[in-house]
């Protein structure tokens, strides 16, 4: 299956290992990414704080860009940039003198017909049962998955069915031979832009997802936003601070989660680059160490 | 011929509101569900259906009380609130509607500098290149607010781990996105 | 030559604030046939009727239109005033210049201008109007009652003590309703079932009342005073003679563990069953779609074990055909399932319930046989929290409206949960407190004061589990909407009040008006609050709207006023809007040509073959012909007429065409 | 597009038993709609011959509206039925005739839907109004010295 790929600047930088693992997954997955050209940043979590015109602009010249490459489906797999460039699909197909004002402003024709996919909805048509069957090992571990927001929410936008309780996330990793866990912050929100500004917020938002996680005895959260793993990984310090507690408890990208189930080693997911040691892959005996013993 | 039913008061932020979003804030029957479920009410000064509450009454006083408050700048677009809401109001959109007026007005909240600033260096970045590079904007936000040492220790494991590119990526500018905002800015 | 008299009504200031009614009158007094025409404040009163009588006397008047409010208002006392000074009262016409001019435009001219357009077409109605007698017809003295809660048993009574005979019809196995379900009931705690089961048992007693429970009406036909029922009996498969009620066979059964729709899932029942122990009938019925035999073709224990040998696997439904003068429609309401809340949990949680479960978890019959223990584990919950509007007033969700009933049984289930664990805590999550109603605040106040329940005023934002306990967001809006977390042991939803399920189906098959929430429709929402658009049929009870018991029981009580007025006349009149086929003098007889069309648009089948004879028999032709008591005056057959050989009285194609080419002269 | 300031005339044959009721419940919860509509009263829609709706074209009206009770509700069980397949075929004759048929806008209104009949009455002086004065029934008339016979 080819389609369009939008990773957006996490993507490059403070998560890349998400776009590594992502690119490392792809061939077994028989997917072939075709980037957008020369695209840009698509303004979360600021421009729409600050500026309306701004802050459709920028979504709206690379999916414009994303339609000169003849894109029908682009993938985004960063659940920010995500909300935003479907957010600017939505409002720009209501209004159409917008469109038109828009249009002019980034100087190229828009007509907002591509289809903008999360990595969930790519991950559900692409790892069939035929596709799992050929997988070398399976990813046996007690695991939440963790949504966030911007991959449920607004559910207007999104079109997600199960808003509070989604299952999306939960159903692939079953394929690989996950046992996802029931809990209760599945689509809490992890403090996402303040991760500079108010790390203290941070701290204790994304802390009490973490407690819960550790509660249900999961060996790991699985995500799916760049913004959501480097709160819960990065801002360790500021969680711990928080909650008064110590925590283990590794945060993958579901990119990763089904790189480990392929057998890729653990630089080609990028899993070194994480603050917190993943300590689920090669031995599997030591999966009581990530289960929230403190360390 | 059509009478127009609904009457507000033209000065406030109510039919500021009204006219940028078609979002009437009337609708609200203060239930509290979105103070109930908004993960960054504890850290609000004004919770947000207060906020709405202030609104309503359509005075100048609450209406300065709403645009110098900390809350506007500490929701986080989460849309847990509107996606519960009973009578559908969007709050996040009322948000950025409210952050863009405290800013013209100069009314914004001390306390918020430091996200204004974070807002202004992440858009400054995106605007000189076109792209997000975390460097760059960190070395701005420190600047615009002094927090020298914030993350200091974050940042050489940030590098080792491969996460901080220190060269900035390939410019692609996109000033003329940018270019109704100066306009703006200068009248 | 018309004389014709135009009456304007100010209604006080309701038409006069918009309306220049002295220019109206004015005005109107120059149309072409208008002899008098003047205003007056309020022409209902008895000086503004005086006023038409007196004209129709002195102007000798042919017509008279009143210029006043919605004709569904006034046209009856209207046209009374006529007949009182001679007038025949079909001449009688009134131009609707109130609800439809001056309470929906501005004072303006352009709305002094309609009222005058209003009131020309119907001076060009009225002049074309005909002398119109009522017709009469006979009244069948037997009621349908249709639901079988407390609102169809006060009705079925109520009608049944007057004399008359009632047939009730009931959809579940037994009647009882939902007050049969709760614990106990408010203001007063008296025991639901202690008040209710006497009744139930009149019911099956009364010489008057014929019961067909486990049955639905599948169709009403005619009209008032005469209407045809027909009763689908579904089969029991059990023979009622013989059965007594003995309960071997529910012993026998060995398919137990079904839910109970009694105990809202919380309990189980045989597939052979009786829903509860005080059931009228005391007779049980075979759950065909539970039943191991209707399944798989073989068990038949419950056969082996019937000593009165009463199982009849064999039995079909039955179709019955009644004839009743009136219908009263009591078919109750429905709890709304919360999957429209995910936020809150329920059918995720176990411990998150409805009210009307958390009713049969406190009730003596219920599964626990009163005592509170919580599904999952059957402990006592220590804290518990109740959210009231759990899908009510929630546009984005739910449904938009009040359902009434829920403050008041949700400070009742407060108390009563207060009483049943005294060193527990009980949460009440709320919007408004709505206890108007006698003695209503006052015990609400008394769950806050004596019980002290929690009262905390802000909608709960979400729940869900963490080591066992439910963990309920809310926030405390009269604290500035401070955050308000409770770590609650259960939650009891107080979910809205619906339309119960089939009732748009039934509303269609009787031919009543409902509204966008399924719920019946009032003739007139103050004045005629328990009659149906449809006359001769009546309503009590929540199948209008969400209702307590006091009042289900006041309106059903009405209802069944309004039946024994109607049967205490021998005959009854109906208003003369009927078609006519018109016939003219031989040789042509009637313009009919006999195509039937009419007959096959007919809704009422009221139109019948009419052979026009020779003296000595030979036929000339056949002509379709109405009959006057089954036509119900829709005009179908008038607009589908080839060559308009038939009209309708009252709305004439002479009269409407007047009306159109009036309006624009 | 014609001025803003025209006043399309339009009549409403509304059924007495829906969308009467809901005119005037529109009335009774004071909802504002505009003055350009006269409505006429019949027992249902099932009794309005459409040769009406053409009388009322040669008369001078812009627009007509024909509305009653949602399908399956109506109080004689049919005769909304029967309106609406006859709609369908007269629909054809008038474009045949050459009269845009967006002059005839016909909708279910219940007895409780008051808001909508103001929202009805609103979009159709709107939309008629950007049709502007019907001219083509008359037109049409010179042109063939025809005259409409119904009475």
């Amino acid at each position: 299956m080819k389609v369009g790929l939008y990773h957006g600047c996490s993507l490059e930088a403070s998560s890349r290992e998400y776009l590594e693992s992502l690119r490392a997954i792809a061939p077994a997955l028989k997917l072939e990414l075709e980037e957008v050209q020369n695209w840009n940043c698509c303004g979360a979590s600021s421009a729409h704080a600050m500026d309306h015109i701004l802050a459709l602009s920028l979504p709206a010249e690379t999916l414009a860009q994303a339609e000169q490459q003849s894109m029908k489906e682009v993938l985004v797999p960063c659940a920010a940039c995500y909300g935003r460039l479907a957010a600017t699909k939505a409002e720009l197909a209501e209004n159409q003198t917008l469109k038109q004002q828009i249009s002019e402003r980034i100087e190229m024709p828009y007509a907002g017909s591509t289809e903008i996919l999360t990595i969930l909805d790519i991950l559900d048509k692409v790892l069939t049962a035929d596709v799992v069957k050929s997988f070398p090992q399976k990813f046996s571990h007690k695991v939440v998955c963790y949504y966030g927001c911007l991959l449920v929410r607004p559910p207007k936008i999104t079109k997600a069915q199960r808003v509070e309780d989604p299952l999306m996330m939960e159903d692939i990793l079953k394929r690989i031979g996950a046992q996802p866990l029931d809990w209760g912050m599945k689509t809490e929100c992890c403090g996402a832009s303040f991760s500079i500004t108010r790390t203290d917020l941070v701290g204790m938002m994304s802390g009490k997802i973490i407690e819960d996680a550790i509660l249900r005895g999961a060996e790991a959260i699985i995500v799916a936003c760049p913004m959501c793993q480097s709160n819960l990984d990065m801002r360790r310090q500021a969680i711990e601070k928080a909650m008064g507690k110590r925590y283990s408890i590794p945060v993958l990208f579901i990119t990763q989660a089904i790189g480990l189930a392929l057998g890729l080693d653990s630089s080609a997911l990028g899993l070194k680059r994480h603050f917190v040691p993943v300590s689920l892959l090669e031995n599997q005996e030591a999966k009581a160490v990530a289960t929230g013993k403190s360390s | 011929m059509v009478e127009n039913v609904k009457e507000v008061k033209s000065s406030s932020l109510t039919e500021t509101i009204l006219q940028a979003t078609s979002i009437d804030i009337d609708r609200c029957y203060q239930c509290g569900k979105c103070s109930a479920g908004c993960p960054a009410a504890t850290a609000m000064d004004l919770k947000p259906s207060v906020l709405l509450r202030l609104l309503q009454t359509k005075n100048e006083k609450n209406d300065l009380k709403v645009l110098q408050s900390y809350t506007i700048w500490l929701c986080l677009s989460c849309h847990t609130c509107v996606t519960r809401c009973p009578m559908d109001i969007d709050l996040p959109t009322i948000m950025d509607v409210l952050r863009r007026e405290s800013l013209q007005k100069k009314l914004v909240n001390p306390k918020a500098k430091d996200i204004v600033a974070f807002h202004s260096s992440f858009l400054n970045t995106v605007k000189r290149l076109g792209r997000m590079w975390e460097v760059g904007m960190v070395v701005e936000y420190k600047l615009r607010t002094g927090h020298f040492w914030q993350d200091v220790m974050l940042a050489p494991s940030m590098v080792l781990k491969g996460k901080l590119s220190l060269l900035p990526p390939k410019r692609i500018s996109r000033r003329k996105l940018f270019s109704a905002k100066k306009q703006k800015e200068a009248a | 030559m018309s004389r014709i008299g135009v009456f304007v009504c100010h209604c006080g200031e309701n038409i006069a604030a918009t309306v220049d009614c002295e220019k109206v009158a004015k005005t109107c007094a120059k149309i072409p046939g208008v002899v008098y025409s003047v205003d007056y404040k309020y022409m209902c009163s008895d000086p503004g009727q005086n006023l038409i009588r007196e004209a129709i006397k002195e102007k000798k008047l042919t017509g008279v239109v009143v210029a006043a409010c919605s004709p569904r208002m006034h046209e009856p006392t209207f046209r009374r005033a006529c007949a009182e000074a001679g007038l025949n009262p079909y001449l009688c016409e009134m131009a609707n210049i109130r609800e439809q001019c001056s309470w929906v435009h501005p004072k303006s001219k352009a709305t002094t201008q309609k009222a005058i357009d209003i009131i020309s077409t119907l001076v060009a109605k009225v002049k074309r109007n005909r002398a119109l007698f009522p017709i009469q017809v006979p009244v069948t003295k037997t009621a349908l009652v249709i639901g079988g809660g407390i609102a169809g048993i006060q009705a079925a009574l109520d009608i049944a003590n007057s004399g008359h005979k009632v047939v009730l019809v009931e959809r579940e196995p037994s009647i009882g309703g939902h007050m049969a379900q709760l614990s106990e009931t408010f203001p007063t705690l008296d025991c639901s079932q202690c008040i209710l089961t006497p009744r139930m048992v009149e019911v099956a007693q009364h010489p008057n009342i014929t019961l067909y429970s486990y049955s639905e009406v599948e169709s009403l036909s005619g009209f008032i005073g005469n209407f045809t029922a027909r009763i689908r009996k579904k089969a029991k498969s059990i023979d009622e003679k013989l059965c007594t009620g003995c309960g071997e066979c529910m012993n026998a059964c060995p398919i137990k563990k079904n839910p109970s729709e009694f105990n809202m899932g919380l309990g189980t029942r045989p597939a052979i069953y009786i829903p509860f122990p005080q059931a009228i009938p005391n007779k049980p019925v075979i759950d065909r779609e539970r039943c191991t035999y209707f399944r798989t073709g073989k068990c038949r224990f419950c056969e082996t074990k019937c000593p009165a040998q009463a199982i009849r696997f064999d039995q079909k439904d039955e179709l019955i055909d009644i004839q009743v003068g009136a219908v009263v429609v009591a078919t109750g309401f429905n709890v709304v399932g919360t999957s429209f809340f995910p936020e809150y949990g329920y059918g995720k949680y176990k411990d998150v319930i409805t009210g009307l479960q958390f009713e049969r978890l406190l009730s003596a019959s219920g599964p626990t046989l009163g005592e509170l223990k919580r599904p999952s584990d059957g402990s006592t919950p220590k804290k518990i929290a109740f959210i009231a509007c759990a899908g009510s007033r929630d546009p984005a969700k739910g449904i938009e409206y009040c359902s009434k009933i829920c403050c008041m049984y949700t400070a009742k289930h407060a108390m009563l949960y207060k009483h049943k664990v005294p060193d527990g805590d009980a949460y009440v999550f709320y919007m408004d407190i709505r206890a108007g109603g006698k003695g209503y605040d006052e015990f609400v106040r008394r769950a806050i004061e004596e019980d002290h329940v929690n009262y905390i005023r802000g909608r709960v934002s979400r729940i869900y589990e963490r080591n066992g306990k439910l963990i309920v967001c809310g926030a405390d809006t009269l604290l500035g909407a401070e955050p308000v977390e409770i770590e609650a042991d259960m939650v009891v939803l107080a979910t809205a009040g619906i339309a119960n399920q089939g009732a748009e189906e039934l509303a269609q098959s009787l031919h009543i008006s409902y509204d966008h929430h399924q719920f019946f429709a009032e003739a007139h929402p103050k004045l005629r609050p328990v009659e149906t658009n449809t006359a001769g049929i009546f309503l009590a009870g929540a199948c209008q709207s969400p209702k307590d018991i006091p009042d289900s029981v006041s309106q059903a009580s009405a209802a069944a006023s309004k039946v024994s007025t109607l049967f205490s006349q021998k005959e009854l009149t109906r208003e003369p809007v009927v078609a006519v086929i018109n016939r003219t003098a031989p040789p042509v007889y009637s313009t009919c040509v006999g195509c039937f069309m009419c007959q096959s648009a007919c809704p009422f089948n009221a139109i019948e073959r009419e052979e026009i004879r020779t003296r000595d028999g030979k036929l000339i032709k056949t002509v379709a012909r109405v009959n006057p008591g089954l036509c119900q005056g829709c005009g179908t057959c008038v607009a589908l007429c080839r060559s308009k050989s038939i009209d309708l009285q009252g709305f004439s194609n002479e009269q409407v065409y007047a009306e159109v080419t009036e309006l624009f002269a | 597009m014609e001025n803003e300031s025209f006043e399309p005339k339009i009549v409403a044959f509304v059924c007495n038993w829906c969308t009467y009721a809901g005119a005037d419940l529109t009335g009774t919860s004071r909802i504002k709609y505009a003055t350009n509509v006269r409505i006429i009263r019949f027992p249902c829609t099932g009794r309005i011959d459409y040769n009406l709706i053409l009388k009322a074209f040669e008369r001078g009206a812009d627009g007509v509206i024909v509305s009653g009770c949602h399908p399956n509700d109506c109080h004689y069980t049919s005769g909304n039925f029967h309106a609406r397949r006859r709609w369908i075929v007269f629909r054809g004759l008038l474009e045949y005739m050459g009269i845009d048929p967006r002059r005839i806008i016909f909708s279910w209104v219940s007895a409780a839907e008051g808001a909508k009949w103001a929202d009805v009455v609103n979009r159709a002086v709107t939309e008629v109004r950007q049709l502007g004065p019907a001219k083509e029934f008359n037109e049409m008339r010179k042109s063939q010295a025809f005259e409409f016979r119904s009475v």
